[in-house]
């Protein structure tokens, strides 16, 4: 018997429906269908303590939807997310109270994340006077400045409003404001996305270090497989609202399975070896809309087959790490 | 000849009394054929380099001082009717976010078609056939459907390709790319590298890539130029300059990425941000997170000098250099003319 | 897509061309006569607000007798001196105290081509009394009988001292054209609304309500005597009193009616146009809700305000000097008028009287007033009357809502004019002072809630009697009387304008009632 | 498409149903429409048979529920004044309103085009800073101190244009009565269009100002221009074809405050179309035609809504109306 | 290996509002424009002080000071601006009927806000069937002109309420109606500002935070959709003084004995043929240089708080 994971993610499923408003509403009762866009379709995942756990996948697999899905920003269309054993997703927001203190999250946008109308002090305490209401005004105050040198920023500037601040700075901020109710989990969405390579470093060691500092688990959300590589432990790698691979960091890099994880990697723009030549992809870059049949990748697959046009793969245990979600694997044609 | 020349140019932003000055004294030379890289993270002013070069800055930007030229002939002191004649003809451009580029209401076709008849008198029906061409050329599947779309039509990847489609229709000599792959997937961004490499050669294009991605430049340019805060701080060979970069913000940047670190370790780190235009300090602008500064720093831009893989702009390489070398002078005074 | 545009805009095109095709058919369209008149002319003529109706029973209302001057001839009418002209009846004679006999005109015929006959006349007269709103004025009229083809009798209930001016308001209408399809209608359409056989100098040719009448005279006009030259007239109702004028100074129109009196300094320095006032017998007052009111019950209080307000200011300020300050309600050409009764003004009289009357520090009450000159008026009495501390409420309203609050009786001070329907004294009392009586309609207008049945007795006896000085001597006591307990405020009496262009002649056409006879005038070149 | 007509089929219906309701509160309660069709000397007694006949004495869902019975039946009651259904009272008068709109729409677009990419493109020049001046001062005068001033200088003082009414009008096909086609007509349409227009353009140079300057930031016009294209074609293909689609939006929206300025400009030139109805028939208190006008009011919304989405749809290629059924 | 840590220099830009408030005195017409305003608005605020007469005290009006013309022309000290046709002051009018005009303008303008910004604010992060709703009917409701609306909600408020209740409270009946006519201009801004707000990811950190969904609606949201309400705000208070001069221009406004400047202009356009100018030019000077300055105002303050003239 396992140990209960950390987190578990059963069979997750998101779809939103593509029409809106009154009409599509009354349409759908009367028993039409409305298209629905499927951003996520049956993920299963477990996030062990202390880990840091990299999704990988290119715009629209839905790395971002299983963030906020998980984090209970939208809810789950179908399947169950479980924190520590305890079913989370069909909470409502006052029951999932208990829950906000540790989990968090860290966004993609600096520039949006922060309340522009909110000094940095009015953002930080703001959590930290709500979840722990017993504390005195100079306690708040104490535990802000403590809050901002602990990620390098100068408490002095506590009264400054987020467009005095640097991108970097920004992004500092908003792993201060996560860090403010002292969580377990944090979920990280493209934190480095729109962050500079020098200030990119920056805020990395910043998150490494947190990890250490407070045992946290981190699910890192990236396209950039080269901070998955210096980052994570595990990586998943996602297309179109599936799972591909899910594998240890260093076995990923080294020995890729799954054809689209190879393509991926080949594809990072490398300094030092430009011996690698990219693998080049077939075909289009389908939409969640227009989903092809089979397995989600073989449009573009080159090693795909008639049995990869027609049934979906399904997520096949290699070794105690790794799971991959490919025919061709399976039949060890690759 | 060299086919680009740009020589001092200075830009600023505002009317005279108050301008700020966003881009100081940039010089360096483009040959036919060549790829050069110009790298920098965002406000080092490398974009608005690219659109100087063309004489599109927008609105409060001028051309302050500086020759740009073209063959020998100066583009800063050409109307705006001659300019256009330059633009699309002689020198492309290619922009960083295709899913803005293209006007969202005119089908691909007419923006097409327009670019080659703005500068030839080729009809329409020829236009069109032309540009057919060059769909299939950059690799769109049923150009003629593709033809008659609306930009929306398309995804990232594909409209991207258009765009390099249009900038190739009359063969330019020079293509600016300004970030051309930034806005698009990894796996198809190394598509589109690979396909703006092969056109320019194909075509015999002179390419001036502007970005922020190292790994990029490593994969397309022949020569890289690395900008800080609207300066030019290091140029040299794309290969040396990875290998062993010798200015202190080149080193910060090329170590900062954390493929050059191990896995696990921390990374390297630049302390601070890039200044704003605005408020630049004195003398060389990295000095304030230059873990290297010395006093001089402060006080005086820092000259151009040749190290031997590249040339740098530094005052604390210049000591280097002047201590180890002395007698090697001459080498050194060359510096400045390479550009 | 294109095609549904195509669609839409053509089902758009078609839905509205209907009706207009509709509203066209509905237009009148009598057969279309050249005139013979070479030296024809052409007027164009803008009033504040067009006829409601060609039908002239249906509506007792200025308008309504303007058109018919037009399009009909009345058996008598009033001249521009105020006596009366023999028209379709050619003379007549008291046969007793209940009964006259009139002569009708021969020779003339209808628009129809049809001749006028007596059969015309009683036909005219049945429907008059059907009429809701001539139906009081002919009340006491109790048969017409036949006596040959031109002449009858009219028989009365009782004598009637007015039956002459009675005579005015009948304006025979062509029994044959109208046969079966007689019925007055208010609301709905009715034929005679829209199909009209007179005998009168014009015939309609083209109506689009609300925005334009044509006429062109009748070439079988009976009046051969008349000289009147003008061929055509295109008249056209514009609302606003600026617009109005502005048409006839831009040359749009030749002759507009009413003019402000605000507008009237303007004109009369203006070349070429001439600017016409006269007085009517209109009289403009302030009733005092008494019922309403315990105040106006004191006969101090009624006086003071009498007192208070200055007629000859509010004529000589807000109505231009062109009215004339009234301090009864017979205007002088009538029997009742009462030299002696003067407009009075005085203010210290007036703090006194309130005083007396214990309302030293005064009191506020309501005033309704319509709009236009009456509401300048009003506000003239309101500062005039918060002078011996009254203070007013004044409310301007609608003529809908004007109307409404007369029946309900529902304000403390209402400003009213009324125009004697019989050109005599009688007709003012009987509707502005004589006890409200639902069934008869006396007192329908008497909003002020004083009821002297001494005075509706003299009203009954005026009525009847036939002898000239008793009547003039009823008529002025009730006066006498109305004013010695200061019922209510005489204000002024009315003026009228016109403006036309010089050539029109305009000061020959037109009366103090409100009527022009535009056939019998004479436009010079 | 189908989807989209039922829809503001719907949409139509949900209109007019609120605008019945109100327009019926509104009835009978106005002022006395029977007290107004009488003459001074009538006794209460034949006032109130008249009013029993007419059926105003009814209880008010009693007259509500004949009202939308009839309604349903294209009945929408009998004008008092013109004795005729109010439908057609109204549908005579469209065609006057319609003209004049139309006559002030083309002169808005003449107008506020051309002056409106002008201030854009060339922003710092004298006579940008003069339009925009001049469109300030046009926004902010009351359209009725408009109509008034160009009355009275135009008609009254120079007598230069006529003052009140259409002129002669020409029937089309006798479908239609123009007043386009006749040089009086035209000539009676100045001042009353011009008036219209004087508020319209000022809000449109405005609108194509700031959506110009707004565009012309875009990566779109600046990739053209690095196309090496005409300026000409940048502002008059690129930038104009893209801005259409707020003025659009915007000229959709205006088409109400259109007809409430019909109201203001008819009244003062006293031109023969629904404005000037709606207002006098408020003073006349003629519910029926009241009612009337502000149905076809509401048709007319519904139809240049529709309309307005459907041109867009032309101009946005992103925008797809016919979405098919699964 | 670690590097000593720097605190890095950069720059504090100045506050939003010092930056708007300095670009504002460095525009001399906006400078103008604002003088104006508060002069008009302390006219108002004062008028009872600075009036020569209570225009609404009957007793100080008399008929025989009818018609004088301005001091300059007649000589008439008294009687700055001349008087009207019932002897009123027409400087203590104007004043008046600006302090009556103003009032309705701001009046009106805060119920518009208020039912906009509430019933936006709830439409746009709730969203869903009470969303499509609300702005269905501001559609229908936008569509059709405030004037329009105003005329109908007018005569139903009047036939409800009766004339005289109306003409008593006539200017709550107007802040009343016009308030109701024109709120979907603020409610669909709003709404527009909080599905742009609703996606930045601030909200979803609130919300991640276990605040109420209230708190992120009033104090996290609303501040950031307050901007653009600053200019409709300042242009709405110009329309309605319009529209509220154009009701009483039909005669539908406010009452006789208490002339707004609409109905001061409205009187006044009779007198337009008569020589008495000064009765309606001079209340249609007060009311456009008013409406000017405030459009000037609101042109002001679209362009310095843009978004695209302020960088965030």
């Amino acid at each position: 018997m396992k140990p209960t994971p950390f987190i578990q993610i059963c069979d997750l499923e998101k779809s939103f429906p593509l029409k809106r408003g009154l009409f599509a509403h009354l349409y759908q009762q009367q028993g039409y269908k409305n298209p629905h866009v499927h951003a996520l379709n049956g993920i299963n995942l477990s996030i062990e303590k202390g880990e840091a756990l990299c999704v990988v996948g290119e715009t629209g697999c839905g790395k971002s939807t299983l963030a906020r899905v998980l984090m209970g920003l939208i809810a789950p269309s179908k399947g169950q997310i479980y924190y520590q054993g305890q079913r989370i997703d069909n909470l409502t927001h006052n029951e999932r109270m208990p829950f906000r203190k540790s989990m968090q999250m860290i966004f993609q946008n600096p520039y949006t994340s922060l309340n522009p109308r909110m000094t940095i002090f009015q953002t930080l305490s703001e959590p930290v006077s709500f979840h722990n209401a017993k504390l005195t005004k100079e306690q708040v105050d104490d535990k802000v400045a403590e809050l901002m040198l602990s990620v390098d920023l100068n408490p002095d500037l506590s009264d400054a409003y987020p467009h005095e601040f640097s991108g970097g700075q920004r992004q500092r901020i908003s792993i201060a404001r996560a860090l403010s109710v002292d969580p377990d989990f944090i979920v990280a969405d493209e934190p480095l996305a729109s962050l500079d390579v020098s200030v990119q470093a920056q805020v990395l060691n910043l998150m490494k270090d947190k990890q250490q500092q407070h045992n946290l688990t981190y699910l890192f959300i990236t396209h950039d497989l080269t901070v998955v590589k210096h980052f994570a432990n595990r990586v998943v790698v996602m297309y179109l609202g599936q799972v591909c691979e899910i594998a240890d960091a260093n076995t990923l890099f080294t020995q890729a399975k799954h054809p689209y994880t190879q393509a991926l990697i080949s594809a990072i723009p490398r300094l030092d070896n430009n011996a690698i030549t990219p693998i080049k992809l077939a075909g289009e870059v389908p939409t969640p809309l227009h989903k092809p049949t089979g397995c989600a990748f073989q449009a573009r697959c080159h090693y795909a087959n008639d049995r990869c046009r027609n049934e979906v793969p399904i997520p096949m245990q290699i070794d105690v790490s790794t799971l991959i979600a490919c025919h061709a694997v399976e039949e060890e044609r690759l | 000849m060299a086919l680009l020349e740009v020589k001092n140019l200075n830009v600023s932003f505002g009317a005279k009394h108050n301008a700020v000055p966003v881009l100081f004294d940039i010089s360096f030379i483009l040959h036919r054929r060549e790829r050069i890289a110009i790298v920098g993270e965002s406000g080092a002013g490398k974009s608005t380099l690219g659109f100087a070069l063309v004489n599109l800055l927008s609105k409060p930007g001028h051309i302050h001082s500086g020759t740009v030229k073209l063959d020998g002939t100066n583009l800063t002191t050409l109307t705006s009717p001659q300019m256009q004649k330059i633009r699309g003809k002689r020198i492309a451009m290619i922009f960083q976010d295709p899913m803005v580029t293209l006007n969202p209401v005119i089908t691909i076709g007419k923006q097409m078609v327009e670019a080659i008849r703005a500068h030839t008198s080729i009809n329409r029906h020829d236009a069109k056939k032309i540009v057919l061409e060059k769909l299939a050329q950059v690799q769109i599947p049923a150009p003629d459907i593709r033809f008659d779309q609306y930009p929306h039509e398309l995804s990232g990847g594909m409209r991207q390709r258009v765009i390099i489609a249009t900038a190739l229709l009359l063969t330019p000599d020079i293509i600016i790319a300004d970030e051309p792959t930034t806005a698009l997937d990894v796996t198809i961004q190394a598509e589109i590298l690979e396909l703006l490499k092969s056109m320019c050669e194909e075509n015999n294009v002179a390419l001036i890539l502007i970005t922020h991605d190292l790994g990029v430049v490593s994969r397309v340019a022949e020569r890289t130029m690395v900008m800080y805060a609207g300066r030019i701080v290091e140029e040299g060979p794309t290969l040396e300059i990875i290998n062993d970069p010798q200015h202190p913000y080149t080193q910060g940047l090329l170590n900062a990425l954390p493929q050059m670190t191990l896995a696990g370790h921390k990374l390297n780190q630049i302390p601070g941000s890039m200044p704003s235009l605005s408020d630049r300090p004195n003398g060389c602008a990295f000095h304030p997170r230059c873990q290297y500064a010395i006093e001089k720093c402060q006080i005086k831009q820092p000259n151009y000098i040749y190290s031997g893989i590249s040339t740098v702009a530094c005052h604390v390489l210049e000591d280097m250099i002047s201590e180890t070398s002395s007698s090697d002078s001459a080498f050194l005074n060359d510096g400045k003319d390479v550009l | 897509m294109k095609g549904l545009y195509f669609v839409l805009t053509l089902m758009l095109a078609t839905v509205v061309s209907s009706y207009t095709m509709a509203t066209h058919a509905t237009t009148i369209n009598t057969q279309t006569i050249s005139t013979k008149a070479t030296s024809a002319k052409t007027i164009k003529i803008a009033l504040d607000h067009d006829p409601i109706s060609l039908d002239p029973h249906e509506q007792l209302t200025e308008k309504t007798l303007q058109t018919s001057h037009l399009l009909f001839d009345p058996l008598l009418r009033w001249t521009q001196d105020n006596t009366l002209e023999a028209r379709l009846a050619t003379h007549w004679r008291n046969l007793d105290a209940h009964t006259t006999r009139f002569f009708l005109r021969d020779n003339v015929t209808f628009h129809s081509g049809n001749p006028l006959t007596v059969d015309d006349v009683v036909f005219t007269i049945e429907r008059l009394k059907k009429s809701p709103d001539f139906k009081a004025l002919f009340d006491n009229i109790l048969t017409v009988k036949k006596v040959d083809r031109l002449t009858f009798d009219i028989v009365t209930k009782k004598p009637t001292p007015l039956l002459l001016n009675l005579m005015t308001y009948v304006f025979p209408m062509d029994h044959q054209f109208y046969q079966d399809k007689d019925r007055v209608l208010k609301f709905g359409k009715s034929f005679a609304s829209y199909n009209v056989s007179g005998t009168g100098p014009f015939i309609v040719t083209k109506r689009e309500q609300g925005k334009q009448i044509d006429f062109i005279r009748n070439p079988n006009y009976w009046d051969t005597s008349s000289k009147g030259n003008i061929g055509r007239i295109e008249l056209t109702p514009i609302k606003s009193n600026s617009t109005r004028l502005a048409a006839l100074l831009s040359d749009d129109v030749d002759f507009i009616h009413p003019v402000a009196p605000l507008d009237t300094k303007r004109l009369e320095n203006t070349a070429n146009i001439d600017l016409i006032t006269l007085l009517s017998s209109r009289v403009l007052l302030l009733q005092l809700n008494q019922t309403k009111r315990a105040e106006f019950q004191d006969i101090r209080v009624r006086k003071a305000i009498n007192l208070a307000i200055n007629q000859q200011l509010i004529v000589d300020k807000v109505l231009k000097g062109l009215s004339k300050a009234a301090g009864q309600l017979s205007h002088e050409q009538f029997m009742g008028h009462v030299e002696e009764l003067q407009p009075l003004y005085n203010l210290d009289q007036a703090r006194q009287l309130m005083q007396e009357a214990g309302y030293a520090s005064g009191f506020r009450v309501s005033m309704i007033t319509s709009y236009g000159i009456n509401a300048q008026v009003a506000q003239a009495i309101e500062s005039m009357l918060a002078k011996i501390n009254i203070q007013i409420d004044l409310k301007a309203v609608p003529a809908a809502q004007y109307l409404r609050a007369i029946d309900e009786r529902s304000t403390d001070l209402l400003l009213m004019s009324w125009l004697s329907d019989t050109q005599d004294s009688n007709n003012l009392f009987e509707f502005l002072i004589a006890c409200t009586d639902e069934k008869t309609g006396f007192g329908a207008f008497n909003t002020h809630g004083y009821c002297n049945p001494a005075i509706d007795n003299m009203i009954n006896a005026a009525n009847e009697e036939l002898d000239q000085t008793k009547r003039r001597d009823l008529l002025q006591t009730i006066e006498k009387q109305l004013a010695a307990d200061a019922v209510f405020v005489p204000i002024a009496w009315l003026h009228l304008s016109w403006a036309a262009k010089r050539h029109i002649n305009l000061h020959t056409i037109v009366n103090n009632q409100n009527l022009y006879y535009l056939g019998d005038t004479v436009v010079s070149d | 498409m189908f989807v989209f007509l039922l829809r503001r089929l719907l949409q139509a219906c949900i209109v007019m149903l609120i605008i019945s309701l109100l327009s019926f509160v509104i009835q009978g309660n106005l002022g006395d429409p029977v007290r107004q069709m009488v003459g001074q000397s009538v006794t209460s007694e034949e006032v109130e048979k008249i009013r029993q006949e007419q059926g105003l004495n009814d209880s008010f869902f009693q007259q509500y529920g004949r009202y939308i019975k009839n309604a349903l039946h294209g009945d929408f009651g009998e004008s008092y004044f013109y004795k005729e259904p109010a439908f057609h009272v109204i549908m005579a008068k469209l065609p006057a309103t319609i003209e004049l709109t139309l006559a002030a729409i083309i002169l808005t677009i003449v107008i506020a085009i051309p002056c409106g990419v002008f201030t854009a493109i060339r922003p710092k020049n004298l006579a940008s800073h003069g339009i925009m001046f001049f469109s300030t001062i046009g926004l902010s005068t009351p359209i009725f101190i408009t109509a008034i001033l160009l009355l009275y200088v135009f008609s009254a003082l120079l007598q230069w244009t006529p003052s009140f009414g259409r002129g002669e009008t020409v029937s089309i096909m006798g479908l239609w009565e123009s007043g386009f086609f006749s040089l009086d007509g035209l000539y009676h349409l100045i001042l009353p269009s011009i008036s219209l227009s004087f508020i319209l353009a000022p809000l449109f140079i405005r609108l194509i100002r700031s959506e110009m300057l707004e565009i012309m930031e875009s990566e779109y016009i600046k990739y053209a221009k690095a196309k090496g294209l005409s300026s000409a074609r940048v502002y008059f293909i690129h930038a104009l074809k893209n801005i259409m689609l707020p003025i659009i939006t915007i000229g959709g929206i205006q088409i109400g405050n259109i007809i409430a300025y019909t109201i203001l400009t008819e009244t003062v030139f006293q031109w023969p179309g629904m404005g000037s109805l709606f207002i006098d028939s408020i003073n006349r208190v003629d519910t029926p035609v009241i009612s009337a006008y502000l149905m076809v009011v509401g048709v007319i919304f519904v139809f240049t809504n529709t309309l307005v989405d459907l041109v867009y749809g032309l101009f946005n290629p992103t925008v797809k109306l016919a979405v098919k059924d699964v | 290996m670690s590097y000593p840590v720097r605190e890095i220099t950069f720059s504090i830009s100045p506050r939003r509002w010092k930056h708007i408030w300095a670009g504002f005195l460095s525009d001399k017409l906006a400078v103008l424009a604002f003088s104006i305003f508060v002069f008009y608005c302390l006219i108002a605020m004062a008028a009872p002080l600075i009036a020569p007469f209570d225009p609404y005290d009957t007793a100080l009006i008399d008929l025989l000071n009818a018609e004088i013309a301005p001091s300059w022309i007649s000589g008439d000290e008294r009687f700055l601006l001349g008087t009207d046709a019932q002897g009123r002051d027409l400087l203590s009018a104007i004043v008046y009927g600006t302090r009556t005009s103003l009032s309705i303008g701001l009046l009106a303008v805060l119920m518009q806000a208020s039912i906009g910004i509430c019933l936006g604010l709830i439409s746009g992060y709730f969203g869903g069937l009470l969303d499509t709703l609300l702005m269905r009917c501001a559609d229908i409701q936008l569509s059709f002109s405030n004037i329009l609306i105003a005329i109908v909600l007018l005569a139903a408020i009047q036939s409800i309420f009766g004339l005289a209740y109306y003409q008593d409270h006539a200017m709550i009946m107007l802040v009343f109606i016009l308030g109701l006519a024109e709120w979907p201009i603020f409610a669909r801004t709003v709404r527009a500002s909080v599905l742009a707000e609703k996606q930045k990811e601030y909200v979803d950190a609130a919300y991640l935070m276990g605040i109420s969904q209230i708190r992120i609606i009033f104090k996290h949201i609303l501040p950031n959709t307050i901007s653009p309400l600053f200019v409709i705000f300042t242009i709405q208070i110009a329309n309605v003084i319009v529209a509220e001069a154009a009701l009483s221009f039909l005669g539908l406004g406010m009452p006789i004995s208490q002339p707004s400047l609409g109905s001061l202009i409205s009187i006044g356009f009779d007198y337009l043929f008569s020589g008495i100018w000064w009765i309606s030019v001079v209340p249609c000077a007060v009311l456009m240089l008013l409406i000017l300055v405030i459009n000037l105002l609101g042109d002001v303050l679209k362009n310095h708080l843009n978004p695209r003239h302020y960088k965030d």
